[in-house]
């Protein structure tokens, strides 16, 4: 082929996650009316802006080619330590969180990278960890945020102009993490870990801290979205990151980068995360029977995830 | 010189636009050796590749024993008795000799689909004891050492190829030798000739020219994916060769020699006493700034381990590391790099590359803590530093954008070297630097290192071959088993003969 | 170890050393490769210790019993693992099956009574799904961990589209004689699941598909250099872990009567943790049959050990968290030049 | 060596933490319900101190928490009434004959929609409310669409808002929601858009309808109250005296939390009990069965099985069942599972409570309905609009009719329009 005709593919492939998003758009629209109405666009960015915090950290794990199935206790952790203090500290919490984020991701970190375990293993046993915290601090299932105190949590519901302030929060983050991505040197080597960690660690850099700074990142992040979890269900709720994990881990995916690890970017994870609340709530919308919406969700992702594949990627061995 | 085997006329690859190879003739003739050299990307992998099955050629046809040939995958090639060794090891560490020679082949030993590994064993022992190697063959090959893997892979494709052609297999060698010792070399070559007395043929690819002259017959040479010579091996010479090559006539100055710096005296690293348990023991020199250390010696006589330790990939046992007045021991990689030590390793792809990530990324992953403000990289500075480098160092690319494992093999090497300059370390540890790469891209790494020196760094270079290693160094220390037996000065002019230094080497 | 050699520098030849050296690692090697053993021994021993009932024939029997179903799964994700892929299908895969042999055989909702047919159904069912998860993997080149995810949550969908939500109830008196008979002791579930995994072991090491497997996870380009057609292999390997699925869950509906889709729920991932507790690797080429005997059996006794230890209901996570990182911190194979992901 | 120091470092932190949180635990869940209560009061707004007090006194009209009330009632159980029950959370306000019971005129009911919210479909019961609530929403005209949400109260509010982005004003919703704490968001998002719904089951401490004019009731189920008479019924049926073990639902789950409480709190009353361990099968067969099974054998003279759901007591059963123990060991269980019933008939299960999910779904469905058409001046209704709803205790006596009426026919047959039928008691509203 010619090189322009090159260039054309390379572009299309280059965009095609946008393209999936706008298609699901589309696609809703027509079967499901009101579906680009104000509300539930502003419904769509108000869901999403957690998610967009989670799995934009979580990226960071995949790109050294490990996996984080840790991160949803993590939210469950922080979820419920803001609920509870939230009433007695206010909003500082927050920032007590994303210290207590940094100490749970570098924890998962320490031991992947110094011990030499996969992650896999280790996020896996540590995530028992954060939901016993969790539920020895709120053992009755869940509990609110004094209706005398929502005045704390009432910016979250605020929007600016149109957009819901927690998701331009979330933008903001996201546009942080693509900083710390792009253009700082901790970025730069977590790719290179991901790609060919022996020759990056031959090459002179210190592989352990890039590793753990990814853990850290996703921590940090985890602890962000718990935190915001409880400002968005005024109450703190150990079970809600049981859930969350693999869906974050599926909009990474689904915004195409490579599970392998060493390719990818927070910009392609935000829209995977736009596409998959998009295609939960069209379905709510279109009325599609719950019977189904498993089935549905799963066909979708599985297409949506071809279209988007990085193919820079293509000539890896996929596993 | 036996019957005509292999034929291709017109041969012609090309992908999309770019044509790679065009219009290839050549005749191979049972029993011959035949020689085929270029620089990379000249062509050869593309032909050999095309004769093996790997990939379909564009034109051309080609018969094989009177009849047409055409091969699509590997294993077709094989039935019609062709077989290829590959550069990278293709072999599987986690089965055993038996299991990997006739991977992919168990039927002839299994019943209802169950495979008995005790016949299997007793047929690849008679199958390597063809190279004149003799070891349990249910051993895993991950606890076998390189050498040994590069033997048992060709005994491997020997096997497939003469079960299916006794007698009139075509063997494919792509560059074997570069993980092989001097004796084992000979040790192969010796095996080449008694498959090639069999009425076999080989087809022998490396970039040694002395080695191409010493085991061939007939010698091809391919420049730019094209034909440019097919001569009788006797008659020829390293300079025809060279010239056919590259297009110009070798310079007398093939090490760049009069580049050579002389080393100042400051000391930059002393080494004192330095031990690792059963690789090298009591090793102390000094290296002086502006200097190129020249490491000889046969695999296994501890140059590798040393250059382990010296970059951090390896903890010593004991001794010292002394930079600038502090005995340094180093943790890791990092750490050494830190103080100003920094290797080119020996395992390009496996070791070098950082395969999916860019150009850029690759040329400055070595210096971006150097590089980052406020904890931040700028955008267009980087760019403008991997660019510069492109083009100091002649590397052939779209763009700093490319993938670097889309560069050929010289190419990638020079990103590379760019990474270890970029790094601003004054020591640096070059590991067979030249390995697998063409000799264009050859002299221009050499002339880099002569402006490395020239820039007041200072090298321990382990050369790809002794003739490198005497060419580019100001001085060699040579190591037998571990010990040094000797020490050479190799000022411009009177550089020591290979003959004295193999004398302590053996 | 270098301050254990020190001194011996002085008095060996480097020759010597370097024979001394290799046996050195030979032994340490050695050392890990039997450390899921040495860690089954202690687990052994420590609940021998603690509980008398520990060693009590019943106990024995329920072990048993208890690591038949994950010892089955195990056969298919060790293969899976094997090629250094995932499948977390298996759970979905699992609930689907449970909930169609319930639909199929004679049970409490409708007057099915398809028998063995309709259990052979179901594993064709579950080997077809496993085909097809394979395919859209190789084909589509679609990382394994999320086709299968995906495809787990389709299954699960599937699932409670059978049984509408109302659990079936088993009637069939077939399953009643597997749960409940024993010979010389042991129940019949558990034989079957233990000739499934021995068939599984056979497959892996006695063919060339189970070398063929090995190659690609250990070097997947090698092995397709020698002719192996690696996406045929691969898709094969998860046609079994899906077939395999399948049969789990049917074992798992004959142990509760009753199918639904939850009776997948949790079954995946401590087999995983099983599988490289026994010596298996996730990036794939390592562990093998033995390993993940030995992981399971280590996994069940852990499991069954906390229960007669009467375990704080809240710690019982974090402390079967804590043991099995210590225990993979033991068991894996680690070298200073790799990296762990 | 470094790596070994490291291993030994990281496990002590979680060990160290694991057992401050143990002290923590203790107290909080596995035995006494005071402490419990100081470990939820603490972490309310109510002041430790008042709460502490509640507990001890079991003065209901506190600032405390629910919670606090239900485990001060277990503290003074003994005290409390002839059976042991303790019923201190059910008001004596009288149940008028009927609430909004009226003629309903179809036509007016035309282009509601009826969003009837459960967890998921992948359970009996819940099937039941959809059902129910596709019956009223039948005899009222209207439409009726199932959200469900896989159990996570975060995808429960994006159904409902999406819902009401569907359809605006025309809809109500009836929800089963999954966390307590999710009750007060979904009264608000409502309250907001104007959408009237009724939410059963569970309140959050200090929500209450009054405040929300288009929160129509809060229907609950008295978990405490019904775990108390079904763990009364198991002891008894053991005479009151033996060892016995419990299988609790998924942690952190509050039914999980009310019926392990209610079962302590009976425990009080039979000092011949001894429990020998309590433990969690997250509501599953399959580690229920397991469970089971090691008890069988660490404690060979266990005389009862005491858990909080139907598929964890038929798990149980069927390890029971292998032993030869069906019967044997006594067993009960809840949410009324076919399967379940069959087995009380059969005798291996001693109870099991039908909460009737048709009539749950159906009126807090019709509740709405009637708020949103206008029948139904909410405010009429009396005891704030908080009650608790009817559930049919399940012995072999009437296990069988049990199933033909709920079961067999897909249809109770209710009058969904006379609300006042799904009212068993008022709550006694403590936390004002």
């Amino acid at each position: 082929m010619t090189k322009k005709k090159a260039f054309k593919q390379e572009y299309l492939t280059k965009y095609m996650y946008l393209i999936s998003l706008v298609l699901v758009m589309v696609v809703f629209s027509i079967f499901a009316p009101g579906f680009l109405s104000l509300y539930s666009l502003q419904n769509i960015m108000f869901e999403a802006a957690p998610l967009l915090i989670l799995a934009g950290g979580l990226s960071f794990i995949i790109y050294t080619g490990g996996i984080d199935l840790g991160a949803g206790a993590m939210v469950s952790c922080t979820c419920v330590l803001t609920g509870i203090y939230i009433a007695k500290m206010g909003n500082i919490i927050v920032l007590l969180m994303i210290l207590a984020g940094v100490v749970m991701g570098t924890l998962n970190g320490v031991i992947t990278a110094k011990l030499k375990l996969p992650s896999f293993i280790v996020t896996l046993c540590t995530q028992n960890f954060w939901n016993y915290v969790a539920l020895i601090l709120c053992p009755n299932g869940s509990i609110i945020i004094p209706m005398n105190m929502r005045s704390i949590v009432k910016w979250t519901t605020v929007k600016i102009g149109v957009i819901p302030s927690t998701f331009l929060l979330a933008i903001l983050v996201i546009f942080l993490l693509y900083v710390f991505q792009q253009y700082t040197f901790y970025g730069k080597s977590i790719f290179a870990v991901g790609a060919n960690a022996n020759a990056t660690r031959l090459a002179g850099v210190n592989i352990d801290a890039a590793q753990i700074s990814a853990f850290t990142i996703s921590g940090v992040c985890s602890a962000l979205a718990g935190a915001l979890y409880a400002y968005k269900l005024k109450s703190a709720v150990p079970t809600i990151g049981t859930s969350l994990t693999l869906t974050a881990i599926a909009s990474v995916a689904l915004g195409g980068t490579s599970m392998a690890g060493g390719r990818g970017s927070v910009l392609r994870t935000s829209i995977g995360v736009l596409t998959i609340t998009a295609v939960t709530s069209g379905l709510d919308m279109m009325g599609a029977d719950p019977l189904w919406k498993n089935i549905i969700i799963g066909v979708i992702l599985i297409g949506a995830v071809c279209l988007n594949s990085d193919s820079q990627g293509r000539d890896l061995i996929i596993k | 010189m036996g019957e005509l085997l292999f034929e291709a006329k017109g041969i012609g690859k090309d992908y999309g636009a770019t044509t790679v190879l065009h219009d290839i003739d050549m005749k191979i003739s049972s029993g011959e050796i035949i020689g085929l050299i270029g620089e990379n990307g000249a062509g050869k992998s593309t032909l050999m590749k095309i004769i093996s099955g790997v990939e379909k050629q564009s034109f051309g046809t080609m018969t094989l024993r009177g009849k047409p040939y055409s091969a699509n995958t590997i294993l077709e090639a094989n039935h019609h008795g062709i077989g290829m060794v590959f550069q990278e090891q293709s072999l599987v560490g986690n089965l055993t000799v038996a299991q990997n020679i006739y991977l992919n082949r168990e039927k002839k030993y299994s019943t209802a689909g169950f495979v008995s590994w005790r016949k299997m064993n007793v047929d690849a022992k008679k199958a390597i004891a063809r190279l004149g190697l003799d070891l349990d063959t249910s051993k895993k090959v991950r606890d076998l050492d390189f050498a040994t893997r590069q033997m048992i892979e060709i005994a491997k494709v020997l096997d497939v190829v003469e079960e299916t052609a006794s007698g009139k297999a075509i063997i494919l060698l792509d560059e074997p030798t570069t993980v092989l010792s001097n004796e084992e070399i000979d040790k192969l070559f010796e095996n080449m000739r008694n498959v090639a007395a069999r009425g076999n043929a080989i087809i022998f690819i490396s970039h040694r020219l002395d080695e191409v002259l010493k085991i061939t017959d007939r010698i091809y040479v391919f420049k730019d994916g094209a034909e440019t010579a097919e001569m009788p091996t006797k008659g020829a010479d390293i300079n025809i060769l060279y010239e056919k090559m590259v297009g110009r006539s070798t310079t007398g100055e093939f090490y760049v020699e009069h580049k050579q710096t002389v080393p100042t005296d400051e000391v930059v690293m002393s080494v004192k006493d330095l031990s690792v348990f059963g690789s090298f023991n009591h090793i102390s020199f000094d290296l002086h700034k502006g200097e190129v250390l020249g490491l000889c010696g046969v695999e296994g006589s501890g140059k590798e381990s040393i250059c382990a330790v010296l970059v951090g990939d390896e903890a010593p046992t004991s001794g010292e590391i002394v930079i600038n007045g502090k005995n340094q021991n180093f943790a890791n990689p990092y750490q050494a790099r830190k103080k100003g030590i920094l290797g080119v390793p020996k395992e390009r792809r496996s070791e070098g590359m950082i395969g999916i990530l860019s150009l850029e990324d690759n040329i400055l992953i070595s210096h971006l803590d150097g590089l980052t403000k406020r904890g931040l990289l700028n955008g267009k500075k980087t760019r403008a530093i991997a660019d510069e480098w492109i083009k100091k160092a002649g590397i052939k690319c779209t763009s700093a954008e490319e993938r670097i494992n889309q560069l050929s093999g010289g190419n990638a090497q020079k990103v590379i070297f760019a990474r270890a300059l970029e790094s601003g370390c004054r020591i640096l540890i070059l590991n067979h630097p030249t390995r697998g790469v063409d000799v264009g891209s050859k002299e221009e790494i050499y002339s880099l290192v002569r402006d490395m020196t020239a820039a007041g760094n200072s090298i321990i270079l382990l050369g790809d071959t002794l003739d490198e290693c005497i060419g580019l160094s100001s001085r060699c220390i040579v190591l037998r088993d571990g010990l040094i037996t000797g020490s050479f000065e190799c000022q411009v002019g009177n550089k020591p003969s290979q003959k004295n230094i193999v004398e302590k080497m053996m | 170890m270098n301050r254990k050699w020190e001194n011996a520098i002085k008095e060996y030849s480097v020759g010597q050393q370097f024979v001394l050296r290799v046996k050195d690692d030979a032994k340490r090697d050695r050392i890990t490769r039997i450390a899921p053993v040495i860690l089954l021994v202690i687990m052994t021993l420590i609940g021998a210790v603690s509980q008398k009932d520990f060693f009590s024939p019943d106990n024995l029997v329920n072990i048993l019993y208890q690591m038949s179903i994950p010892l089955v799964i195990s056969v298919g994700l060790m293969l899976v693992l094997l090629i250094g892929s995932i499948d977390l299908s298996i759970e979905g895969n699992m609930g689907f099956a449970g909930s169609l042999v319930a639909f199929l055989v004679t049970n409490g909702t409708n007057s099915n009574n398809f028998g063995i047919w309709g259990v052979l159904f179901c594993i064709f069912i579950g080997a077809l799904v496993g085909f097809i998860t394979g395919f859209l993997h190789v084909k589509a080149r679609i990382a394994s961990f999320i086709v299968t995810y995906a495809i787990g949550s389709i299954m699960t969908g599937a699932a409670v589209l059978i049984y509408k939500g109302t659990a079936i109830k088993v009637l069939d008196p077939a399953f009643e004689v597997i749960s409940r008979n024993k010979f010389l002791g042991i129940p019949y579930l558990t034989i079957i699941a233990f000739a499934v995994f021995l068939i599984g072991a056979l497959i892996l090491n006695y063919t060339a598909f189970g070398r063929a497997v090995y190659a690609i996870g250990d070097n997947e380009l090698a092995a397709a250099s020698t002719g192996i057609d690696v996406g045929k292999v691969k898709i094969l390997v998860f046609t079994i872990s899906g077939c395999i699925a399948s049969i789990a869950g049917i074992l798992m509906c004959i142990r509760l009567k009753l199918g639904q889709s939850s009776i997948g729920a949790d079954q995946m991932f401590p087999v995983v943790t099983s599988i490289v507790i026994g010596g298996g690797s996730l990036a794939g080429g390592k562990g093998g049959a033995l390993a993940s005997f030995i992981g399971v059996l280590i996994y069940t006794e852990l499991v069954n050990w906390l229960t007669l230890m009467g375990v704080n209901v809240y710690l019982r996570g974090v402390i079967q968290g804590i043991i099995i990182i210590i225990a993979v911190a033991l068991t894996i194979n680690k070298n200073r030049r790799t990296i762990a992901k | 060596m470094k790596k070994k120091i490291l291993a030994i470092l990281a496990a002590m932190t979680m060990a160290a933490v694991t057992v401050a949180g143990c002290g923590g635990s203790n107290g909080s869940t596995t035995t006494a319900a005071p402490a419990a209560t100081a470990a939820v009061a603490a972490t309310t707004a109510a002041p430790a101190a008042t709460a502490a007090a509640a507990a001890t006194t079991a003065a209901p009209a506190t600032t405390a928490a629910a919670a606090t009330t239900k485990a001060a009632a277990a503290t003074t159980a003994a005290a409390a009434s002839s059976d042991g029950i303790v019923a201190d959370n059910e008001a004596d306000t009288p149940v008028p004959a009927t609430i909004g019971s009226t003629k309903i005129d179809k036509a007016k009911g035309a282009g509601y929609h009826v969003g009837v919210c459960v967890l998921s479909l992948d359970n009996e019961f819940w099937k039941q409310e959809t059902e129910g609530a596709k019956l009223a929403a039948a005899q009222y005209g209207a439409e009726c669409d199932v959200l469900t949400c896989d159990s996570d109260a975060n995808k429960q509010l994006q159904g409902i808002k999406d819902y009401i982005a569907k359809y605006g004003d025309k809809a109500v919703f009836v929800v089963d929601p999954c966390t307590t704490a999710n009750t007060s968001n979904i009264a608000e998002i409502c309250e907001e858009s104007g959408n009237y719904c009724s939410i059963m089951f569970h309140r959050a401490d200090g929500l209450f309808p009054k405040d929300f004019p288009h929160f129509v009731v809060s229907g609950k189920m008295n978990d405490y109250v019904n775990g108390q008479k079904t763990a009364k019924a198991l002891f008894d049926s053991i005479g009151g005296k033996g060892k016995i073990c419990e299988i609790q639902g998924l942690l952190g789950d509050d039914s999980s939390l009310n019926r392990h409480n209610a079962f302590n709190a009976m425990l009080k009353t039979y000092p011949g009990i001894e429990v020998q361990d309590s433990q969690s099968a997250s509501w599953n067969q399959a580690p229920a069965m397991t469970l089971t099974e090691n008890w069988i054998v660490k404690y060979p003279d266990l005389a009862a099985i005491y858990s909080s759901n139907d598929s964890m007591a038929l798990g149980a059963l069927e390890a029971l069942k292998a032993k030869g123990l069906n019967g044997k060991v006594k067993l009960v269980g809840d949410d009324g599972a076919e399967a379940a019933m069959q087995a009380v008939i059969s005798g291996d299960i001693v109870e099991t409570i039908a909460g009737d999910g048709y009539l749950a779904g159906g009126y807090g469905a019709a509740f709405a309905l009637q708020a949103a058409e206008g029948y139904l001046d909410v405010a009429s209704v009396p005891g704030g609009r908080l009650f608790f709803s009817k559930v049919t205790f399940v012995t072999k006596d009437n296990a069988q009719n049990v199933i033909d009426k709920f079961i067999k026919t897909r249809d109770p047959g209710y009058d969904y329009t006379n609300l006042a039928f799904a009212v068993d008691k008022f709550q006694l509203v403590t936390d004002k």
